[in-house]
């Protein structure tokens, strides 16, 4: 259905009490900072946040986690030099945590975007991280059934998205980005800019309208 | 009256939500797309790869890397966006597409969808995306006459034909009258042409008034 | 490993007797003719041909089955209008045939190149196609389990591609080129033209290199 | 003499095949790229969704949009091209990056790989992309001190650490040796200011030379 466009703070009423929100970024690199800052001031919580990282420094998720929203993260690294926020809840039993390898990460919500109903994936196979998975073993391989991860709604950052909802990203910002736009029922974009429609080179839109639910426009 | 393949055509394209993203399947439903009014912004998908797609254009315009799953050549409309067969079909079974439309040779009350092989013993079968379709969009609809030549109702107790996906489709257009399907059953919303009784007498499926 | 430059009939050298070798394209659009006449001319038999239809009119995948080279077909759709090739052989019972949903057809590909084991599909449940294979109800929904599908080569038609062999399609000829890229041992790719390495837009980069071993290119 | 760790990343560069695609590991492996010539042609990859990555840059030079999986600023080179992170982890799932250079706590003399958790109970795990690329590069080399500040060796019969990979590691470059390891066992390739027999001595795995 059609892309709204409107603020920060309307495009985060979106978010319920319970809620799993899919975050985008890598560290820094597209990460929404602002829709999370509205996310924080939106006051939703119980949130399970699905993101590579578990914030960092004071500010974005951190500042979020910090605020007692979260109840529970899935990620693939929460532990770096600045991610003292959570360190601390964590330490404190505050918080629950899911480690998922990042590939595993990304292919559950891309099989979530996807309809796939679950797939056997050879990575950390005979670690701990699948332990008490269903294995199997396929053409003398073994294998782990990963399930997909749904949101409920994901906040990304982008490029430039055309006034449609077509979005393109900038370099390596834009990792997490397309494939949590599709496994959300609400995609939220923050981008620097919207474009006119007809604007982008239909052979160069990374995701397509179809995935966006709202655009946000925030210049940089 | 019963309704003629355009006022059909019409009749769907009227009842598709503004802004939805839709696929038209091959064959009548790709006439649709004739009577969607541009500020409708309803958005077409086609399975080879593409939204945005515009109208089907004769041989002589034609740009054959520019084709619906018809194959026909096609136009591409601002704010396209091109993508591999694999992406396409994550968006179709992710559930993404908001109404498909399809032909269909049966259609069940359960919603059970026939319409790629008749089941005949020498049919060379050829499924095409027709099976991924009736899973994946959020609405099913079939748009077909609601009888064979031969006078035999299509919309049946249960499917004689091979299925392609079961309890997928949401509603049936047909040139007589137009049906919901769900938890209620199957509910006459429009006749033409025709009374609801007698549309009743020449089903074997049990009708209820929407 | 890098990618080599070479003529079609050099290209094609690296399908052997008994290969299962994907064919890019849909219908016309993407299909990489001119590579499957130097496959004819090269001679390989007892082949698997994995494509969407099974050939069109007399040239092409038709003239290939006429040559009497395919054990198999797996495709989505052999019957067309003008697939009176493989119709007559079909029916003669000189071929096989696997008939793969369109969208299971390209996921199966795409698990092949992803390193996926096997992924539970809801496509098909419950139809004739599906006959036979696993099956799991998963929240409620019937899956089907579905396994990858792996070329040795695949012979895809791209728009452009750099010296390196990053690739750009054109329109809705991308089709499966893309995915097939990723699903066999060696890819050889058809490119209107080859440009100087740096000369494509790194955003808009559909087959990265790593996917392409050999080009050939056939100015349209 | 044994190998500074300069004189190891030059190692291990000029072990990389010529124009093959190749991770990087964050922390030491990361440094080999200094030493890789710009003719030999080899393509860098980077988990967060990049191919044809260049340098890492000072911070006044930094575009944070472009960074490497350390999250560190690095350049973009001619014929570089970016992707999603579920392209990225199925570019390195399928198999098709040739080598994988990782860092480590453990690998065993089967060529498991422990690398992500010492397994202290009170660590925070973190993972990232350690396994994906343990179960995805055609060969995962692992470039590692031999043996701990505490004197314990790296190279061990079986890894006490948690595990990342089975089976996975094809070969180990450390500042005093490099070992292939594959159906053969563990095999010395060059020792560097250590003998055979020294070495064999302090490992409590089975070498055999090359």
């Amino acid at each position: 259905m059609r892309t709204t466009i409107t603020d920060a703070r309307e495009a985060v009423a979106a978010v319920k009490d319970g809620d799993t929100v899919l975050v985008g970024g890598f560290g820094m690199a597209g990460m929404p900072v602002e829709l999370i800052d509205a996310l924080i001031e939106h006051g939703a919580g119980d949130l399970t946040i699905v993101s590579n990282n578990a914030g960092n420094g004071d500010t974005g998720l951190a500042a979020l986690l910090a605020a007692g929203r979260v109840r529970k993260m899935i990620c693939s690294f929460p532990r770096q030099t600045d991610s003292w926020v959570f360190d601390g809840l964590y330490r404190a039993g505050k918080i629950e945590l899911e480690v998922v390898p990042q590939g595993n990460l990304a292919e559950r919500m891309r099989a979530a975007g996807a309809g796939i109903g679950a797939f056997f994936c050879p990575t950390g196979a005979g670690t701990m991280l699948t332990e008490g998975k269903e294995t199997r073993v396929i053409d003398g391989r073994e294998y782990v059934l990963e399930y997909p991860i749904h949101g409920d709604v994901a906040l990304i950052r982008a490029h430039v998205a055309d006034r449609l909802g077509n979005l393109v990203y900038r370099k390596t910002a834009r990792n997490f980005g397309p494939v949590m736009a599709t496994a959300a029922t609400v995609t939220v974009a923050q981008v620097s800019s919207i474009v006119e429609i007809g604007s982008l080179d239909p052979e160069c839109v990374v995701t397509p309208s179809i995935y966006v639910n709202t655009l946000v426009e925030v210049p940089r | 009256m019963s309704l003629d393949k355009e006022e059909l055509a019409r009749l769907v394209a009227g009842d598709i939500p503004p802004g939805a993203y839709v696929n038209l399947g091959i064959g009548q439903p790709t006439t649709i797309a004739r009577f969607l009014e541009p500020e409708s912004c309803v958005v077409l998908h086609t399975e080879n790869g593409m939204l945005g797609m515009g109208d089907v254009v004769p041989a002589d315009e034609a740009d054959w890397d520019l084709t619906n799953a018809g194959k026909q050549p096609v136009t591409e409309l601002p704010g396209a966006a091109y993508f591999h067969h694999a992406d396409s079909f994550a968006m179709m079974r992710g559930g993404h597409l908001d109404v498909c439309v399809m032909g269909a040779f049966q259609v069940s009350a359960a919603g059970d969808l026939a319409n790629w092989h008749t089941g005949a013993p020498d049919a060379i079968p050829a499924v095409g995306g027709a099976m991924d379709l009736a899973v994946g969009a959020k609405e099913v609809w079939v748009m077909m006459t609601l009888f064979t030549k031969q006078g035999q109702a299509k919309l049946v107790p249960e499917c004689t034909y091979p299925l392609t996906g079961k309890a997928c489709v949401t509603r049936v257009y047909t040139e007589l009258a137009t049906f919901h399907l769900g938890p209620s059953g199957v509910q006459v919303a429009q006749t033409f042409g025709i009374t609801f009784d007698e549309l009743a007498s020449r089903l074997d499926v049990p009708l209820s008034k929407v």
